[in-house]
This record gives structure tokens, C-alpha cells and sequence, in this order.
């Protein structure tokens, strides 16, 4: 296992103590506990927006804490949810009585402890808590019917429907009205990824899977869940093309569509190759007559070492486009 | 029933079957169960083995508590939320007679179905508990003893999770296999059994 | 060859138009040359300031390239130069009468072809161009004497040398200003760091060098340059440790020396590890009663996907402060 | 003298040696040279090969710019500087004559020493070419033939590649070998060599 870190289960501590250490500015923690995230420049009468999830995908989730996007995190273990308590803790610090948006990815162990933490705000503090999940990942399971619980894994494409809804409650809109924003940015986010290598959480000290070395995983998860086919190892713009396909006919996206789009690194893939994919997804989708708003490349949502990238695309209206666009600083996102 | 004896016996059934709940979670999930289960049960028995507090609710739902800050994974919240649910039914009460081991026990299974919205059928936990439940409540009804009732419960909770044999997952990691899942055993279940095992142990 | 691309020699053109793409507001190129790229907001009366060197090393050196650092950046392929002639058609097209300053790693190929390309520059266009040097890595040579041009590699540290020179230029300073702000912030910077894993160059299509699979080298260079030592990996504390202490015992920085730090992941390592050595550095300087300014920690200087890191520290007096806190905006950095 | 066909030559020469350049590259350096050098000398070769130009200046100029554009790393550029220089040097003859040999390869050598600033022993390709300038200088004064005297050089520049195995590596990435570069022959000396070679081939 070849980390700079010391003992394993310090990893995900020693980690906070450096961010802390690193942006004094913008973060800090409450309840005398490092996994409880929270803004240093809280903003009163805003309604609050927290995020959590397990650790290992960084910037996700913690990252997004600042201005203009979220207020609060709870960190769990490398690939574990946090527990309903340190929600809790979060939800009560970023309160400021115009209640908490949940904004976190569709796996059981998130949904079950930010349920309990939302009935513990409501039961113990009266804080009005609403959730919305993101669950983009169109490789991970069928679309689903209006009203119906996605059974879609959340990826990277929880970072707009983050930058959407925190940038409504920066305009100070109601909680309603903030839930509304996520919900629409979350409704209309796709994302698809592939993987290369495995990664190695650093308490188990190996890899979770094994990747031929030829290979590659169409539609893998970020915690190394089976995807929609392996195979051989093919060009940029294949893997590109057949990523898209499936992201672009899912929603679906039609000509006159205009989107945003995010090209993400796992982790070991180097930049060069992200703009490479950049650059034919830009060629697809002015083929199909969708014009691109804006492009976000580099790391946002990545899984310890993976090599491998995923590609998330938001249909935009005019709503969605200014909260897009609207100015952000967090530790891992500054936008002008 | 005396719950810090029920808790024990659950940690030590746990920690005894570590190993086999990892190699059943790696064939689906992530192998965490049975690190979760070990030591969430632990967590939850040491919150209260010391404890001079004679509320039966009270013991239960601080041990859920600590399952659920020790553990917060997908059967370690599920857990503790049944575990909170019995406090939440049981609060005020000292002693809990052998006829109200089946509305214990359906505490448990409403708190972990709140939770999780699963039904019985969807090859989870609840398919281990739910038959345990029933058999409890026959027993019961038989007149049957403290012990008789709870291993009663232990071997239909058991016949429970060899049922999940069968059936498709729609819950959790297991689900993305769809049809495949079929042929698997639920390791969910399986903590089910060991659950009831416990309780049997610790009221004979 | 685990790699998300096309054509291996096609790689560096291709990302390049990946990035056109994705950042149209802030560059763009001349001389009908993807491989000559400036900035799309020339500054009038501004003194230009240019980098170049090899692809491979993203951000480095073409993502320095925006409002208030770099005015223009020549590309070359993975690691080789880019040629006199792109250097000299950047020049042309950032100078706008005040001048233009190079500056670059300390590396033959790029020492020569920025010489000639001042050279064409001043023959050809009466264009005045300075250079300064980044030579900052502490493991590749010993320390210069004064007026003696040093034989160290220039490597992360170089980052700094942009900033304060960024921010004197967009400070409208003339010619010699800007240069004096340069090489002051080169003067008072040293970088050291270690490697776990080689990288692949795509037209090579194998590893340089190997690492056995519990090995590190201190001290490698961002090509697999032979560092100060190959030992077995230690601890993160452990190799914080040893590269901070080569690099304060070298400018010396002592009690009371304030200074940035930045933590520069080569590629693969997760930026986890990276903030586990902030972490460690912070308690260190501490300790030697050198208080941080700053820390930057993230990807700034890479080597495709190997995986390592390295520290920089630059001592900072308040001209260097201003500037280094100056905004800036780029398409990989941001500071408000 | 023909322009043409001394890089003709030179370009030939390169492409047959490009694996032997390689190796000796690749154990103290990067192993591109090779490559650059082979590419390099056909992209010279080729931007004059049908060029009607007379002017020797020009064609060694013209020569030299392609070679910086199409291999800038170390040697590409030295040997574009040193190419350049003679064109400088050369602007405006149409003919050189056997007694000019000597003073043509002085300017390339000041082409490459004005860039690379290295000094003769410091194990460089100028530890190749200075050796044979002075050799062409000695032939000229002795009063040899144009073939003569560029074979007298090609053999002092082998021989000079031959004595860079002892110097001390101060340039380039040998230089950080230290005393350990002294036992390794110099690969830019090697191209030396190979360059009046070729003069001595395209001479004869
Ligand atoms: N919604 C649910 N309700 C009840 N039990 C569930 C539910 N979802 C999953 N489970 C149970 O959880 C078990 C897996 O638990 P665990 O290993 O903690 O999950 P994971 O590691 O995949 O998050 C399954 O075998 C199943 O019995
Ligand atoms: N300053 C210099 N002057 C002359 N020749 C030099 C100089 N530095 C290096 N060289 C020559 O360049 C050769 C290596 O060239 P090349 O492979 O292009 O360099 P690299 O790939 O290391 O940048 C050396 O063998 C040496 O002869
Ligand atoms: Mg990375
Ligand atoms: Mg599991
Ligand atoms: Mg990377
Ligand atoms: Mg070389």
C-alpha cells in the first residue's frame, strides 16, 4: 500500500487537523469534534445547507463547505457514512431559524443516519430539516417513475445540484424554495464514469477489486461498485462517446438544449487526459445540437487513487444558469 | 428478560461470528458487516453494563444511541433504530413479562422499518425477524415458558434467513445484482438469527 | 499503459483544444499554434510575463496563464521543450511596449530555446525580455554561490515566483520591477519531495524507472530524476520531517521568518495524504517559531500520474505578502 | 563543399546510429537523443534539400531554424545555434573553399559555446568538435585536400568523443553524476564524431 499517512485509522483525523490548519478562513468544526465541519463565516437568517458522507472522495463531500455553497459536513470513515449524531451537531450549528437543506448521495447508510439526524433537529431542537438525495449515476440502475425512490447511486453530479442550491440560500431564499432549486438541479444532473485501477482503503490495505491490466470499467461506482460492463481498454474518444450516449439518452437531452458539464478525475488521472474527453464531448454534443454553458474540469468527486473519470452534464434553464454562474469560495471551490 | 444480559449475549454472538458475516457482506457488498456488527454490538452492550438505571426504555435507547454514534453504517443505523424504537415503546417500564417478548421484539422491527422502508419479502434483516416475531406470539399464546418463547423465536428466525435463499434483493448494494441476487443467503438476515440466538441464550 | 487518450502523439494538441474550449474567457492562442498560448485578456501598458516547458506537469505551466500571473505560456510535448520560435511568437504577441519577462525552470533544453527566443525577440521586434530561473529543489544540487547560476532544478516553487510576479506586473511595475519581485520570490523559495510510483510519458508507453513496492525516493526529480535517497516508505510524519528539515536548513528560514507553504501533490496521491503533511509541517515550523502565512495545498506541479508529493516554503517580507495575496484568476488558479 | 549533401549525410548518419544514441543517452540522461538528433538532421536536410538558393549563409541559416523547430531540447537547440552561427558567419558566399573548413566549424562551434556556455573538458559534444577544428587547421596548413583534411578531422573528433570517457559531467542531466559521470562516454561528443563524418563523407 503505497500512502503517506501514519497509523490508518488516524488517516481521515490527521486529514482535518491539515484542512483546518490550511483554511482557517473558511472552515471549522463544532461539538468539539474534527468530523463535524462547519462555515467560519456563518450567515444569519440564510437557510442552512449540509452535506456528509464518507471520507476518501475528497473534495466531496467536505469541500463544498464555504461561501455561497454549503454550511456544514459530517465526515465519516474513509467509505462510511457519519453518524446521526455529528448530523446533528452540524444541522443545530448552521441553524440559523430559517432551517437545514440535506443535500447528500443515495446510499443507505447516508439516507438512514440523516433521516435519524433530521428527526433528532426537528424532535430536540425544532429545526425544520428537508432532504434532497442525488442520485445521478445513470450507469448504477433504471431511471425512475415520478414519485418513485431512485435506486441510483449519488457521484459527482452532487456538486451542481451544491452549487444551485447554495447559491439560492445565498440570495436568501426560503427553505422551500432552496429545496426546490436542489431538487430541479438534481433532477436534471447525469453523470457516467469509468474506472482503470482499483483503489485501496487505507484500513483494509488493499485493493477491493481487481482491474486487468488492459481493462477498464464502464459505469463503475465510487466505492468500486460493479458497473455496466468491463472490457478492454479503449480509445478517449470511444469511451467518451459511449459515456455520453448513455448520460444524453437517459434525461433525455434534445437539440437546443443548453448544459453544463463537469469532467471529473478519480483521483490518478492526469488532468491532460480530462480535457482530452473535454474535447470530444464538446464535438458530440454540438453534433447533437446541444450547446455547453459552461465546462468544470479537474477533481471533484474522487475515490482514493482510482484511476478513471466520470462525466456529469446539467440541463440549465435560466434559474438554474445565474445560480450556476453566481460567485463561490470554498476550500476546493473558488468561482468568480 | 434483563437487557444487559440480552446485550452481552449479542456482542460475544457478534464477535464469534465476525468472520463469517464479512466473507457473507464481501459476496454482495463491502465485507463491513461483520466489523459493524461486532463492534456496534459491543458499543451498545458497554453503554449500559455498568449502568444502575432500572427503565428498561432507558437501557434500550441509550444502547441504540451508542450502536448508532459506534457504527453508522447501513445495519448499524437499523440496528440502533430498533434499539431506540424498544426504548421509545418500553420508556418508564422495569420488568418486561414473557407475554410481551413479541411487542418487544415488533419495536425492533417497526424501528428498523421506519428506518429503512423495507417489507418483509425484500430479502433483508426483516426477513429473519419477522418469522421470530410470529413464533413468539404462537408460543405465547401456547402458554409456552420465558425460554420456550425465545427459542421458539431463535429457530424460525433462523429458518427466516435460510428463506432469504430465494428471494431478490431490493435493498442496499445487494440490489444492483438484481436477478443474480436470488441464489445468495442475506447476510442481514443472518444477524437477524444471531440476534435471536442472543435473546434466547440469555433468557434460559 | 492505463491512459484515457487517442493518438499517444496526439496527446498534448488534443488536451490543448480541451482547454480552449473550457476556459474561452481567459485563454487562447497565436500564431495559429495551439502550442502558443496567452492570455485572451491582454493588459495594455502591462509588462508580459511568459513560461513555458514540457506537457506532463498540469498546472504547470500553461495553467498559470490568466488575469493577474502569466500572459502567455509555450507548450511543448511530455516532457521536452517547445521550440525558440513558439517561445518568440508568445513573446510578440504579450508584449505591449513595456517589456517581457521569462520566467522558467532551470533546465537546458528550456534555458537555450528561452535564450534564443530573446535573442529573436530583441533582433527581430526590438522587444526587451529578461529571464529569471526557478531553481528551487533543494535535492538536486547543492546551493549556489552568489552571481553563480545555480545547477538545482526548478520545480513546484516556481508557483510562487508566478504569483508575486503576476501580481507586480498586473500592478503595472515596470520591466526591471517585476524581474527585482522575481527573483527576490526565487531567491527566498526551496522545494523538496519524494516519490512512491513512476509515471508513464504516453509516447514511451512504459515506466522511466521502477520502485519496488514498499520503496520511496526523496529527493526525485518531476522526470524521475535520481533523488537524494531510495529508502523503505515511511510514515508521513517521518518524511515531512526529513524533507523540511533540508529544505529550512538550506535558505536557512529561522525563528521568526514568516513564509507560505505549498504542499504540491505529483499526481496520484490523494490530496488526503497532502493535508496530513500540512498538518505535520505546521507543527514543525511551529516548533522552530516560523509562523505560515498561507499554505496552499492541491495539485500545482505534476508529473502525470505519479504518485508523491512535495513541499515548498518561500520566506515571505511584506512586498512579497502583498503580492502573493494579490487576487488572481486562471484556468486551474483562483484566489479572490 | 555542398550544403546539401554534407546534411544529406549528416541526416543519414543520425538515423543509422539512432539506437546506439539512445543507449549511451539513456544511461546517464533521458535516452531521447536519438531520436532528436535523427529527426532533427532530417528536418535540416530537408528544408534546403531542393532549395535553390546559392547563398551558403542562408542555407546553413535555414537549416539551422528548422532544426530548432523541430527538436528543442538540448542538443536540438545547440545544434540549431550552431547551424545558425555558421549562417551568420557564411551570409552572402556562394562557395566555401577548402582553406574556410576550419573557420566554418569554429562558427558552429561558437554557435553552440554561445549558447550552452560550456567550455572544452567539460565532456560536451564541443570535447568532439573542438579536437577536430584544430585537426582541419593543422591539414589546411600542411596544405591537404578538401577530402584529406576533412577525414583528419572526423578521426580527431572520434578521438576526442573517445577522451570524453574521464571528464567530469558539468552539464546537462550527467551533471548531477558527479564524479560517478567520469567512467561514461559523452553522447553529445558522439554526435560530434557522427557530424564530421558526415562532413568527411559529403567532402570526399
Ligand atoms: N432498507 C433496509 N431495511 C432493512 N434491512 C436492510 C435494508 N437495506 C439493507 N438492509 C440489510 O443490510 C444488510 C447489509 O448491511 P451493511 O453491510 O451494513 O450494508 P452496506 O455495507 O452495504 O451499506 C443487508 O444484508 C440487508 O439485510
Ligand atoms: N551546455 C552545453 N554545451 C554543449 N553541449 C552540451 C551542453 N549541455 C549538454 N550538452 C550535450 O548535450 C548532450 C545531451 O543532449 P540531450 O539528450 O538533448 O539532453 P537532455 O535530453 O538531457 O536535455 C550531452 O551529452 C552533452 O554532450
Ligand atoms: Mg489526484
Ligand atoms: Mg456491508
Ligand atoms: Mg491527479
Ligand atoms: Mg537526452
Amino acid at each position: 500500500m503505497k500512502k503517506i499517512l501514519n497509523k490508518p485509522e488516524n488517516y481521515v483525523n490527521e486529514m482535518l487537523e491539515g484542512l483546518y490548519i490550511a483554511h482557517p478562513d473558511l472552515i471549522t468544526y463544532t461539538n468539539n469534534d474534527v468530523r463535524c465541519l462547519v462555515t467560519a463565516n456563518k450567515k444569519e437568517g440564510k437557510v442552512g445547507i449540509a452535506t456528509g458522507g464518507g471520507s476518501g472522495h475528497l473534495p466531496l463531500f467536505l469541500g463544498y463547505v464555504g461561501k455561497g455553497m454549503l454550511d456544514g459536513c459530517s465526515v465519516g470513515d474513509v467509505f462510511q457514512s457519519p453518524s446521526a449524531e455529528q448530523m446533528h451537531a452540524v444541522t443545530k450549528y448552521i441553524d440559523s431559524g430559517a432551517g437545514v437543506l440535506y443535500i447528500y448521495g443515495n446510499y443507505n447508510g447516508d439516507i438512514f443516519n440523516f433521516d435519524m439526524a433530521a428527526e433528532m433537529a426537528d424532535f430536540e431542537d425544532g429545526i425544520r430539516v428537508e432532504s434532497v438525495v442525488g442520485a445521478d449515476d445513470v450507469a448504477s440502475a433504471g431511471p425512475t417513475d415520478l414519485g418513485q425512490k431512485s435506486t441510483r447511486r449519488g457521484v459527482a453530479g452532487i456538486v451542481f445540484v451544491y452549487k444551485c442550491a447554495g447559491a439560492a440560500a445565498d440570495a436568501m431564499l426560503s427553505l422551500d424554495e432552496v429545496k426546490r432549486v436542489a431538487e430541479k438541479a438534481a433532477h436534471n444532473v447525469r453523470t457516467m464514469g469509468v474506472a482503470l485501477t482499483p483503489c485501496i482503503v487505507p484500513r483494509v490495505g488493499k485493493p477491493g477489486f481487481s482491474l486487468g491490466e488492459d481493462e477498464m470499467e464502464i459505469g463503475m461506482g465510487i466505492h468500486g461498485e460493479t458497473g455496466i460492463r468491463r472490457g478492454k481498454l479503449e480509445s478517449a474518444d470511444q469511451i467518451t462517446v459511449e459515456m455520453l450516449d448513455q448520460i444524453v439518452s437517459d434525461l433525455p437531452f434534445t437539440t437546443g438544449d443548453e448544459v453544463a458539464v463537469l469532467v471529473n478525475g478519480l483521483g490518478a488521472t492526469p488532468v491532460d487526459e480530462q480535457y482530452i474527453v473535454v474535447r470530444k464531448i464538446n464535438e458530440q454534443l454540438g453534433k447533437l445540437g446541444i450547446s455547453v454553458h459552461r465546462f468544470y474540469v479537474g477533481e471533484y468527486a474522487t475515490s482514493l487513487e482510482m484511476a478513471g473519470l466520470s462525466i456529469s452534464v446539467m440541463k440549465l434553464d435560466a434559474e438554474l444558469k445565474t445560480y450556476l454562474d453566481a460567485p463561490a469560495q470554498t476550500p476546493f471551490f473558488v468561482q468568480l | 428478560m434483563i437487557v444487559q444480559d440480552f446485550l452481552a449475549s449479542a456482542s460475544a454472538l457478534m464477535t464469534e461470528n465476525r468472520d463469517r458475516l464479512i466473507d457473507m457482506d464481501s459476496v454482495v457488498g463491502d465485507g463491513d458487516l461483520g466489523l459493524t456488527m461486532s463492534d456496534g454490538f459491543k458499543a451498545a452492550y458497554e453503554s449500559i453494563k455498568e449502568s444502575d438505571e432500572q427503565d428498561v426504555g432507558k437501557l434500550f435507547y441509550t444502547a441504540g444511541k451508542a450502536m448508532s454514534v459506534a457504527v453508522p453504517s447501513t445495519m448499524g443505523t437499523l440496528m440502533a433504530s430498533g434499539l431506540m424504537q424498544v426504548g421509545k415503546t418500553f420508556k418508564g417500564r422495569t420488568e418486561v413479562q414473557t407475554t410481551e417478548y413479541a411487542a418487544l421484539f415488533q419495536a425492533y422491527f417497526d424501528g428498523v422499518s421506519a428506518r429503512g422502508k423495507a417489507k418483509v419479502g425484500e430479502k433483508t434483516f426483516l426477513d429473519g425477524l419477522f418469522p421470530a416475531i410470529s413464533a413468539m406470539q404462537e408460543a405465547i399464546e401456547a402458554g409456552m415458558s420465558a425460554a420456550q418463547v425465545a427459542q421458539a423465536a431463535s429457530d424460525a428466525a433462523q429458518k427466516g434467513f435460510e428463506a432469504t435463499q430465494g428471494m431478490i434483493a431490493v435493498h442496499g448494494r445487494a440490489a444492483t445484482r438484481g436477478e443474480a441476487s436470488r441464489q445468495l443467503l442475506d447476510p442481514g438476515a443472518a444477524v437477524a438469527a444471531l440476534l435471536m440466538k442472543a435473546f434466547a441464550q440469555s433468557v434460559s
